[in-house]
């Protein structure tokens, strides 16, 4: 693997916090499915943004104003044109896009029908469905996880009848599994069905061409793709958009206000009432800007092999490992081991440097339904090396031969 | 503060540690110090509340006499227990109730933890201390 | 004022923009009721965040969530003790905060009684009260503003029979004119109503002790105080807060989630679904610190004496200035000349290097009382001098006397 | 693109000018080249929307000649007008059609101005273009 090899150095020196130490140790950060590390690229333009160019956005006459509101449109320009939607709203991040998803479109278009999720979903795509249904009555149908780790698509086209949306997410952060989102796109648009897609996990990994899929809603977070904290997005196809309410209230989002009542905006902003993320849609920008000049298509198959290589290793030592690993999956590793707990075993492996997550990464049904109560994550992404899998596994080693 | 002679041992021990996995190993050997609370005597009166982990502790008072008695279903979590066995466990009861949690932070050992674990540990030496406050 | 003098550059060394030329001018920031520059300390700490220490918050074990979770928790705590708040909900700003309420606290809580607003508030502190009273058909009660730019107290008195919440903005971004809050809340509460105070434009200003207040909820934005964007909270009581109901649903914010349904933390995170604005917190909490170097009081004073300063020069070139400037209102100077329109007024400023701002403010309803719809608005912070406003007066004269 | 002899002067005209203020004045000074539209005209058939000013247009065709009647309140969108007037007012139908918004840009007008002015500017020449399209 030469060519990796260059690939892999030369993206490490673009991310300045893998110069740090841990504990006296590199930091080999495998934590990228909970929030990934950010370029110089994208620190510099929040940087340049605060020392230069900083002012509210809309609405103003003076430079930097100008130069702001441009700085904000055009990270929604970009995020239409990568992930080709027709309607971009920005958010602070995947759950504040599906709460929005939920208002702005459920609570108007659902009228009650009933709701189609999946036992593979985050908390973030349960979460606000279970609320709208308590106060609309709608049905909740969760398709389930086979014991092969995909999705039941005979429940699936069993519980699509009489529908109005279908959730799911688009990859799981659990096991890295992607869904067959082409498939449930047709079935339940054949039904009369929209679908939204939880693409938290799945746009860090892939071009998602929400166009060619289409998906009529789909929600993402800017953090797990090298961006900023505190910003997302709901992107949305044009009917599905004009059939969107006013959500939040307040300032930017209106047209006219009086005392009797208000006019509201026809464009995204209609979605974002108040000052929006302005130096944040900055970073995410950069952030599409950087993840462009890579081959993500090779990126992927370099991780998933690496994912491969880990997950065969931690089997070899006697751990269960939740996950399949498919061509198009993400690199995700969930393993267990059967006596060490999985808490003890990120605290060792972070005594080394080595950041893993454990816990039930808000997906406790998928969890239940795999009759755990948590894993051990690594996960991996762009600027993680063979070397990191490496020596993450000689430390996973060395734990088991101390500790277990 | 001045601590029993078997913890100052320990806080000293600590200290001597500079690799944090070797004070994790430490901490997991520690383990085996709890007095076993059996599994099927783990209820909710004697879980600790926001560990991670489920992780159970009973306080008896025998003869004047601190017990512990726990168990955890993280060995990390167990051997903080076994830290606090050590610390007060046969300790008249007066004796104690004068312990601060100021000698895990003194070992080193909380900041070897994560802060849910080491929240864990503080929510662990309080349900003890509670209880011991609660004795006449 | 010698001492000033030397203060007032010290403090513009602190902001790395003021150094910034806007069309071949120094840049002379009068925006600062929109948005506030940030020092470099606060930049520097996101920078840090993003180099040394980013990863996800709660739930992990490894070093760098620790820090994290350190990092965004310290924010609440810092803002708990800056404005001696029991309860700290970070938001992503004042209106998502106000937004907030309305939905955590007025949808359960207000069953239907009135509302209290003033004319004086900001769309952020009116659309939401009116999309609640959409729903559940709550009457809106108006306080007026008279003629002397003040609340019309008699009328805040007569409308409180029966009303289950004031909202009052504490300083208004249009006039400055700072609101007898302490009163309002006396009143309020005798009469049973709960206050929720729009702190946006009065938190940069002066120090806010919301547990003397007995203020029962209060919204601020972290840009407006030298933060970053992205970032704000609602403070809310103990008794207030024992009250509210979950808004958003998501990952961070539930306690156990089932397919049959789920239950929630009970502190803040309740409140605070996805992952949240990590890095603003930081950079929030470092603002806080900055502030905290400074004597509010006599900034304060020093900017209200400018303010003065101008509104009465404004006023001798034949302007129309919409404010008081009364002892505790805040630096901002609205106006408007007879003739030239106020955009055009903002256009020839900002060929000069002079930020305003022109439009409604977001505050259509006081404009509709106040017979305009726009004023030209020049609002000056801590990092504003004596050299600035005289170096704008010097433009507007110049302006008034080649273009009115 | 070659422009209109009235217009080209004017684009050298704005190049030639370098401080954003005197560009400025000269936008104002064009305001006066509109034929005015009165006050009692302005309809919201006439309005042009996305302009944060009152800003009014009328495209008639007299002779086979476009002819603008506009105004607005506020002088510097009035002498944006004044541009728009010099550009295409009293040319052939034909030859107005052909006129695209990069001689604004190539003045470095548009760039003087704040983006949701420029729009206006944009929304303005899109309005009397749209008219123009339509007539046969
Ligand atoms: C008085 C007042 N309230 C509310 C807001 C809204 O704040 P934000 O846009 O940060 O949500 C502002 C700022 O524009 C304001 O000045
Ligand atoms: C699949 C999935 N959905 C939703 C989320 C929630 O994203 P955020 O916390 O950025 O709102 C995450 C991240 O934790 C995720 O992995």
């Amino acid at each position: 693997m030469p060519t990796y090899w260059v690939i892999e150095l030369a993206i490490q020196d673009d991310f300045p916090i893998l110069q740090r130490l841990v504990n006296g140790h590199r930091l080999i950060y495998l934590d990228n499915a909970a929030t990934t590390q950010k370029p110089a690229i994208v620190i510099d333009a929040m940087n340049d943004y605060y020392t230069k160019h900083n002012a509210n956005v809309h609405r103003a006459v003076h430079t930097l104003a100008g130069e702001a509101t441009d700085g904000y449109e055009a990270c929604r320009d970009a995020l239409k044109t990568w992930f080709r939607a027709e309607r971009c709203i920005l958010t602070s991040g995947t759950t504040e896009a599906i709460n929005l998803a939920a208002h702005a479109w459920g609570h108007s278009q659902l009228k009650g029908r009933p709701i189609v999720l999946t036992e593979m979903e985050h908390h973030s795509d349960i979460v606000p469905w279970q609320m709208l249904a308590e106060t609309f009555g709608n049905e909740l149908r969760y398709v389930p996880v086979k014991s092969d780790l995909t999705l039941d698509m005979e429940a699936f086209e069993a519980s699509i009848e009489g529908a109005g949306l279908v959730c799911v997410v688009h990859t799981s952060n659990v096991l890295g599994v992607r869904n067959p989102i082409e498939e449930i796109i047709r079935i339940a648009h054949n039904h009369g069905a929209k679908v939204l897609l939880d693409a938290a996990q799945g746009a860090p990994h892939c071009q998602i061409n929400m166009a060619e899929l289409g998906a009529d809603m789909m929600a993402l977070s800017a953090h797990k793709m090298c961006g900023p904290t505190g910003i997302g997005c709901l992107l949305v196809n044009e009917e599905t958009f004009q059939e969107m309410q006013p959500f939040m209230g307040g300032g930017d989002m209106i047209e006219t206000v009086t005392l009797e009542g208000s006019t509201y905006q026809t464009n995204e902003h209609r979605f974002e009432a108040g000052t929006p993320r302005i130096a944040e849609a900055i970073g995410w920008n950069a952030a599409l800007t950087y993840l462009g000049t890579l081959d993500l298509e090779q990126q992927h198959g370099r991780l998933l092999e690496i994912a491969r290589h880990v997950a065969q290793e931690l089997r070899s030592m006697g751990m269960t490992v939740y996950g399949r690993h498919d061509d198009d999956d993400s690199s995700v590793v969930s393993f267990l081991h059967p006596t060490l707990h999985s808490e003890d075993f990120a605290h060792l492996l972070d005594a080394r440097g080595v950041a893993v997550r454990t816990g039930h990464h808000c997906a406790q049904p998928l969890l239940n339904r795999l009759g755990i109560t948590g894993t051990v994550r690594a996960s991996f992404y762009i600027y993680n090396t063979m070397q990191d899998a490496e020596e993450f596994l000689m430390h996973v080693r060395n734990i088991l031969e101390r500790f277990a | 503060m001045t601590y029993p002679q078997k913890l100052a041992e320990l806080v000293d021990d600590f200290q001597s540690i500079d690799d944090r996995m070797e004070r994790l190993e430490y901490v997991f050997d520690l383990a085996s110090e709890v007095n076993e609370l059996p599994n099927d005597e783990w209820t909710d009166s004697t879980r600790i509340h926001g560990c991670q982990s489920e992780a159970h502790v009973r306080v008896d008072i025998e003869d004047e006499n601190v017990r512990l008695y726990s168990g955890a279903d993280s060995k990390l979590v167990q051997g903080l227990m076994g830290i606090l066995t050590i610390a007060i466990d046969g300790q008249p009861i007066e004796i104690a109730r004068t312990l601060t949690p100021e000698f895990a932070v003194e070992m080193g050992v909380l900041n070897s933890l994560s802060p849910s674990r080491s929240n864990g540990f503080r929510n662990m030496f309080d349900k003890v201390m509670s209880t011991l406050m609660e004795e006449e």
